[in-house]
């Protein structure tokens, strides 16, 4: 019953992806559009299966992973805490609420040349990108739910003799739990557009990288495989993302 | 008389963005790196750039841009998120086809979307309203899950159709929600504002930043950063206003009690 | 669990669904079974066969748990029965529809709105004038006595107070089936006794049919024409009792009644005897 | 009256920019036709655009232009330059700092070196002096983007051993001082070209009065630019939002790139790139002769 | 409004906060003022003063929004009065503690947590080792009635079920003071009646201070040493009623008893004639 469910939920997402690939085909197919700069999806999916197997293509994929959990992993840990801080003092709030008014909405592109000198040419500056990038919107989502935990649940875990800054961990983190991963899932789909974007500037490996060779040569369909790649990593994810959802949030009403 | 709580509350903005100044003219100094200006240099650039009829009509017209494409995408995201956050199918359609789309950067496929749409403003438009929708599509998708069932029941016994439930319930009910996503939509909007102007110009604020950018006039890419930031201020202030009155009914009763004493 | 045979007095009779011409709703072999998290099935209604006649006052009765709101949920129309059905006037309940009227045991009040907003939403709903709705909606709040209160957020009420406005919000678009959870459980006693008065006032006058789930025996003797008492584990209907009381009935002659008297040790008693508690002794 | 939709980019493409900023001292512009400006980071995203027919002309480098007609299916004409290395002039070159112990390209064996783009236009000649010193340029060096804007400051942190430098940073670097000039471009071939200006064949062939009127402006523009270095200076200020007195340490000087008066393409000089590009595999073999129109080419009077 | 002055009976005094020796609470001149949305000040407390000795049962009845919940709040340091001072062994209560355990009109139970963890919650939280921890739970668990539902999420348990665990997790961690918010008002008369015999039970063993807020004169008077009325609007003590019968007290006895029929009729009386009902003729 429930598999029947979940492969009948799979084929309806999978729907508008395949239309997306069929109208993909019509346009090229129809001449809409030249296949200099849009290949057929056959040759790009063969292609990237080609390309999948092959070592070097491989570590083009893993120094991106590694750029990007590493920069998403710290924008979670510190949008959350700072999210949760800034609920729970306002002392911290008075602090952080200009401050993220005055950096959230900074360009940071803008500093990836002084990222670059400061830390170098290696995985530091691209991940520094993405954590600051990631950070806001983890950050924002955790401070709103945070703000709206019910007090009462507050004030039962306080009578059970919870010291405050437990409270924070078992009562505020839990409890803002679902607007934390709706922050986590934004903050995952701009980490994956940032690393690839830092890597479109200056790097040397990554899937990034591979796009921009390919796009000043015009190989079009070594330029689509880093970006319809880039794409299945989002999707899976993000599935990933939404079984740890599922079961975090097995007790929420909304789960 | 004001106590100095909310005195301190009322400064608190200027004192951090003092502070965050002075943090930065210190670490500019330590650091001594020509791509990273002092923040008086960076200051000192400002008045140029405003006094410049151009430039501020390059920043109106970016603001411009970014005031459709962040209309737009509130305008659609909102809609398609309740819908996906009240009907398990709409969400099951819609969410691998999202989470295939957003992990692209725009900037990578503007060959392509040059091809069609020109390097002009609707192509500047279209990744503002990308980068909008985003936080906005979720946000409404998690706040319209989580409404309460009961007062959608309620509702539905009125004789509310699913569409006017969709408008009069769960909208006003996940509005605290959904305006956390036009916030973070408003953050993006800003940047994307700027980096939307990366790779083709024709007039706007990011016009400027990366045209220095690439001359290495990093007091004039820092002063733009510092308008950026003024912007954001700013625009955050008067959300922050709109936001207080349309969803004054949520706010928490009592401050969080974990700062007594 | 086999039903227990229903004991031998004459105003209690055993469950047989039957259905008369004025049946407005019947109830028919309706089973809900959960599944709980740990993907484990829980039933809370089996089998559960009732019907209710137009206009009449029926209350349930039955333990913590038995299903009492469940078994709302669904003549409302808000949970599909996982087995049997519902029908209303004959036709199968699909929906929910402004002829059933639900005051939720949690209250459901819309936060965004004011009391005045809570209560005006309905009628307004039903194509009523703002100002017509207005006025019926300030007698129905002074009537729940929260007058004063009609610009108060949900948030800034009592538990009572929150209670009462949903049973004003729900009488205000007038359903012709109330269907009530619990509606004075968050009442003191002086409040509920003029709010079942008024209730019954409103019955009379309308003579709505109405599901109304209690915990009071009392309440339930008071009020009802019928009784339905549930046991636990899983939900059934244990007895249906007839109140062959006279109407309109008056509480402090009722309470003088002896008929009155025996009709709640009875069915006190029978609480007490029934296994279907599900209480641990 | 018809538009043409150009691309351009900074820094270096003076007659475009007193068009831009001095429309009124060219008799045709904004009468008979009208231009469209788009400005662009770098050649690259131009030759996209140029592909997918979102821009008419644009300033172009003779690589990416290659690059787009050999797979992008871009069909061109070059009808003007812009800027390239002359004799005695400026030369892109590689620089390292004063202390560095690399002294010969051969030191540059197992070191880090900065590179505007790679696979870039410097490239070929780049590999070329490195494959003509014995350094294997894909295995003995690692080879790091760095913009031409970040340069100094890449190498002055330490980031790289030696970096690429162009104008205007070269100008400031050298006024700093702690860098030397290891070698430059103009050791592979004299008169590279940098950037020059190419149209679409679909567009000139169907609007080639147009087209000659454009052609026809940049030409006078070249010579406004040159004739009139205080003018420039501020048109170039501009566009660039540089103040003057940085540009005066090199714009139009000596130590500048080198303009043809009539930007005139040097055709020549285009093929010897083309076949350093062929050795070096960055290209297969190219003939200049399919960039060339029979009739419009600057300059045009 | 001033305060009626007490009647002529000699079980009723007059609201005069005095000291004994092992008062264990004390509410001095305690008043609350909500600021409305509206921007209105709101009473909900006017000058409370109420002693209550140690191991002492203390009932606090009134009408509905009379600020029973209020005073609850402030007397387990949850909310800071206006004005006024409530003390807990001479010092002034400022924040919550474990010796003050709560059990909230709105059960706010950890959404998160299974019925067994929010249960445990608490004496873990003491440092009770888990082993430990867990068999007293299901203990507790078990004497509410809700063996079986161990692992049940709150979503999926009924109204009267959710306020079962909610008494069970606040006295799974031995608070010296129980703060109960009607604690039973969910719950069927059978297992009301259960589950008061074991409150009664539990106290009389550990000797617990309990302030007990009901609707139900019945209970309040079969539970308590002490009942304190209050009336409306803004919330004020009316009287203070001491319940001398015997303990340990059971249930069927006391029902016989012209006593406590004497003082379940004249509380009702009280509420009846009480102005201070704040409900509308
Ligand atoms: N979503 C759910 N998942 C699993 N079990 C559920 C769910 N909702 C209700 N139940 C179970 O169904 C049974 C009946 O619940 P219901 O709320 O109808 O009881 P009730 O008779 O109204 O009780 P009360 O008088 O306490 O309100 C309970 O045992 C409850 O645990
Ligand atoms: N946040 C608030 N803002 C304004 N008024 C409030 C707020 N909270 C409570 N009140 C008011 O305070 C009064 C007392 O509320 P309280 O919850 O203490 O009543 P109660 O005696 O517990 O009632 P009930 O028996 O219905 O639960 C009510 O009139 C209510 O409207
Ligand atoms: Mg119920
Ligand atoms: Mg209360």
């Amino acid at each position: 019953m429930i598999l029947r469910l979940i492969s009948a939920n799979v084929i309806l997402g999978l729907a508008p992806i395949a239309l997306v690939i069929a109208s993909w085909q019509g346009l090229v197919s129809f001449g809409f559009a030249p296949a200099a700069l849009l290949p057929p999806p056959g040759h790009v999916f063969g292609r990237l299966l080609q390309q999948l197997v092959t070592w070097t293509f491989q570590l083009e994929i893993a120094a991106t992973l590694i750029r990007l959990f590493a920069g998403f992993a710290i924008a979670v840990v510190l949008g959350v805490s700072i999210g949760i801080a800034a609920a729970a003092s306002p002392a911290i709030n008075a602090a952080v609420r200009p401050i993220v008014r005055v950096l959230a909405p900074l360009p940071k592109v803008a500093l990836y040349p002084a990222l670059l000198l400061l830390l170098g040419f290696g995985h530091g500056s691209k991940v520094t990108l993405v954590a600051a990038d990631a950070l806001f919107p983890i950050l924002l989502s955790t401070y709103y739910g945070a703000s709206t935990v019910e007090q009462k649940l507050i004030w039962s875990a306080m009578a059970a003799g919870t010291p405050r800054y437990e409270i924070l961990f078992k009562v505020v983190l839990p409890a803002a739990m679902p607007s934390i991963l709706t922050g986590c899932r934004i903050g995952l789909v701009i980490s994956c557009i940032v690393v690839f974007l830092a890597e479109m500037i200056t790097s040397t490996d990554g899937l990034g990288h591979a796009l921009v060779t390919a796009a000043r040569t015009f190989q079009a369909v070594d330029m689509f495989v880093p970006l319809i790649t880039i794409s299945l990593l989002g999707l899976i994810l993000n599935a990933l993302l939404g079984a740890v959802r599922s079961y975090l949030l097995r007790g929420f009403p909304e789960a | 008389m004001m106590s100095p709580t909310t005195l301190i509350r009322r400064i608190a903005p200027a004192l951090a963005c003092i502070g965050l100044l002075a943090i930065w003219q210190v670490a500019s100094l330590v650091l001594k790196n020509d791509s990273f200006p002092t923040a008086i240099e960076a200051i000192k650039a400002i008045p140029d750039i405003l006094s410049d009829r151009e430039s501020l009509i390059n920043i109106l017209a970016s603001l411009r841009r970014m005031a459709m494409g962040f209309g737009a995408a509130v305008l659609f995201s909102i809609p398609l998120g309740l819908l996906m956050g009240r009907s398990r199918a709409v969400a099951a359609f819609f969410n691998p086809l999202l989470m295939v789309i957003y992990p692209v950067p725009k900037a990578a496929l503007m060959p392509i979307i040059m091809l069609w749409l020109g390097v002009g403003d609707v192509t500047k438009t279209l990744v503002i309203f990308l980068g909008v929708s985003l936080p906005v599509i979720y946000h409404s998708f998690e706040g319209a899950k989580g409404v309460e069932e009961k007062m959608l029941w309620s509702g539905a016994a009125m004789g509310l159709s699913p569409l006017q439930r969709l408008v009069r319930i769960v909208l006003p009910a996940a509005l605290p929600e959904i305006l956390t996503g036009c916030r973070t939509g408003l953050v993006l909007a800003l940047i994307t504002m700027i980096t939307s102007e990366m790779i083709a110009r024709q007039s706007g604020a990011g016009n400027i930043l990366f045209n220095a950018l690439d001359m290495g006039q990093y007091d004039t890419v820092f002063a733009m950063i510092i308008v950026v930031g003024a912007m954001g201020i700013c625009l955050d202030a008067i959300f922050e206003r709109i936001r207080a009155r349309l969803v004054r009914w949520s706010e928490p009763q009592f401050d969080m009690p974990l700062s007594f004493s | 669990m086999k039903v227990v045979p229903s004991r031998s007095s004459e105003w209690v009779r055993p469950v047989t669904p039957q259905k008369p011409a004025s049946a407005i709703i019947e109830i028919d072999g309706v089973s809900q079974v959960f599944q709980t998290s740990a993907h484990k099935d829980h039933v809370a209604l089996s089998d559960i066969s009732l019907t209710i006649d137009e206009g009449a006052f029926v209350s349930i009765l039955g333990p913590s748990g038995c299903g009492k709101s469940t078994l709302l949920y669904i003549v409302g129309g808000f949970v599909r029965p996982t087995s049997g059905v519902a029908k209303i006037k004959g036709a199968a309940i699909i929906a929910p529809g402004p002829d059933r009227g639900p005051v939720f045991q949690e209250f459901a009040l819309f936060p965004w709105k004011t009391v005045l907003g809570n209560v005006m939403y309905g009628p307004r709903q039903q194509g009523v004038r703002a100002a017509e709705a207005d006025a019926q909606s300030r007698s129905l709040i002074e009537m729940v006595g929260l007058k004063g209160y009609e610009n108060f957020y949900p948030k800034e009420l009592s538990g009572g107070m929150k209670q009462r406005v949903a049973l004003a919000r729900t009488l205000a678009y007038h359903p012709e089936v109330l269907l009530m959870d619990e509606p004075f459980g968050a009442l003191d006693a002086h409040t509920r006794t003029r709010l079942q008065n008024d209730l019954l006032n409103i019955w009379e006058r309308d003579r709505k049919t109405v599901l109304f789930v209690t915990h009071s025996v009392d309440e339930a003797v008071f009020l009802s024409d019928k009784v339905v008492m549930m046991s636990k584990s899983p939900g059934r209907i244990r007895h249906v009792i007839d109140i062959d009381l006279p109407r309109p009935r008056r509480r402090n002659e009722l309470l003088l009644d002896p008929r009155y008297q025996k009709y709640v040790v009875d069915i006190e008693r029978m609480f007490d005897e029934s296994d279907g508690a599900g209480f641990p002794a | 009256q018809q538009t043409i939709r150009v691309g351009w980019t900074i820094p270096a493409e003076e007659s475009k920019y007193w068009m831009m900023r001095r429309p009124a001292e060219f008799p045709d512009l904004g009468k008979t036709y009208n231009i469209e400006w788009t400005q662009f980071q770098g050649t690259a995203p131009m030759t996209q655009a140029l592909a997918a027919g979102a821009l008419d002309c644009a300033t172009q480098a003779p690589l990416s232009l290659s690059n787009g007609v050999v797979g992008g299916n871009l069909k061109a004409y070059i009808v003007a330059q812009h800027v390239f290395e002359k004799p005695g002039g400026f030369s892109v070159y590689w620089a390292v700092m004063d202390d560095s112990p690399i002294k010969t390209i051969a030191d540059l064996k197992g070191k880090t070196v900065g590179i505007s783009v790679i696979g870039g236009g410097t490239q070929g000649p780049f590999n070329l002096l490195l494959k003509q010193n014995g350094v294997d340029p894909t295995k003995d060096i690692k080879l790091v983007e760095v913009g031409f804007a970040v340069s100094e400051d890449a190498l002055r942190q330490g980031r790289v051993d030696a970096v690429n430098m162009n104008q205007p940073f070269a100008a400031r670097a050298e006024a700093k001082g702690g860098t030397r000039k290891l070698f430059s471009l103009s050791q592979a071939m004299p008169n590279i070209v940098h950037i020059l200006e190419a149209c679409r064949a679909d567009f000139v062939d169907k609007n080639p009065e147009l087209v000659k009127a454009y052609v026809r402006d940049i030409t006078s523009g070249m010579k406004k630019a040159l004739a009139n270095r205080e003018e420039t200076l501020k048109v170039v200020s501009e566009v660039l939002k540089a103040p003057v007195p940085v540009l005066e340490t090199y714009l139009l000087k000596e130590n500048d790139f080198g303009r043809d008066p009539g930007a005139a393409p040097n055709f020549p000089a285009i093929q010897k790139m083309l076949d350093i590009y062929a050795e070096t595999g960055m290209l297969p073999k190219l003939d200049v002769a399919q960039f060339k129109h029979p009739t419009i080419v600057a300059p045009l009077q």
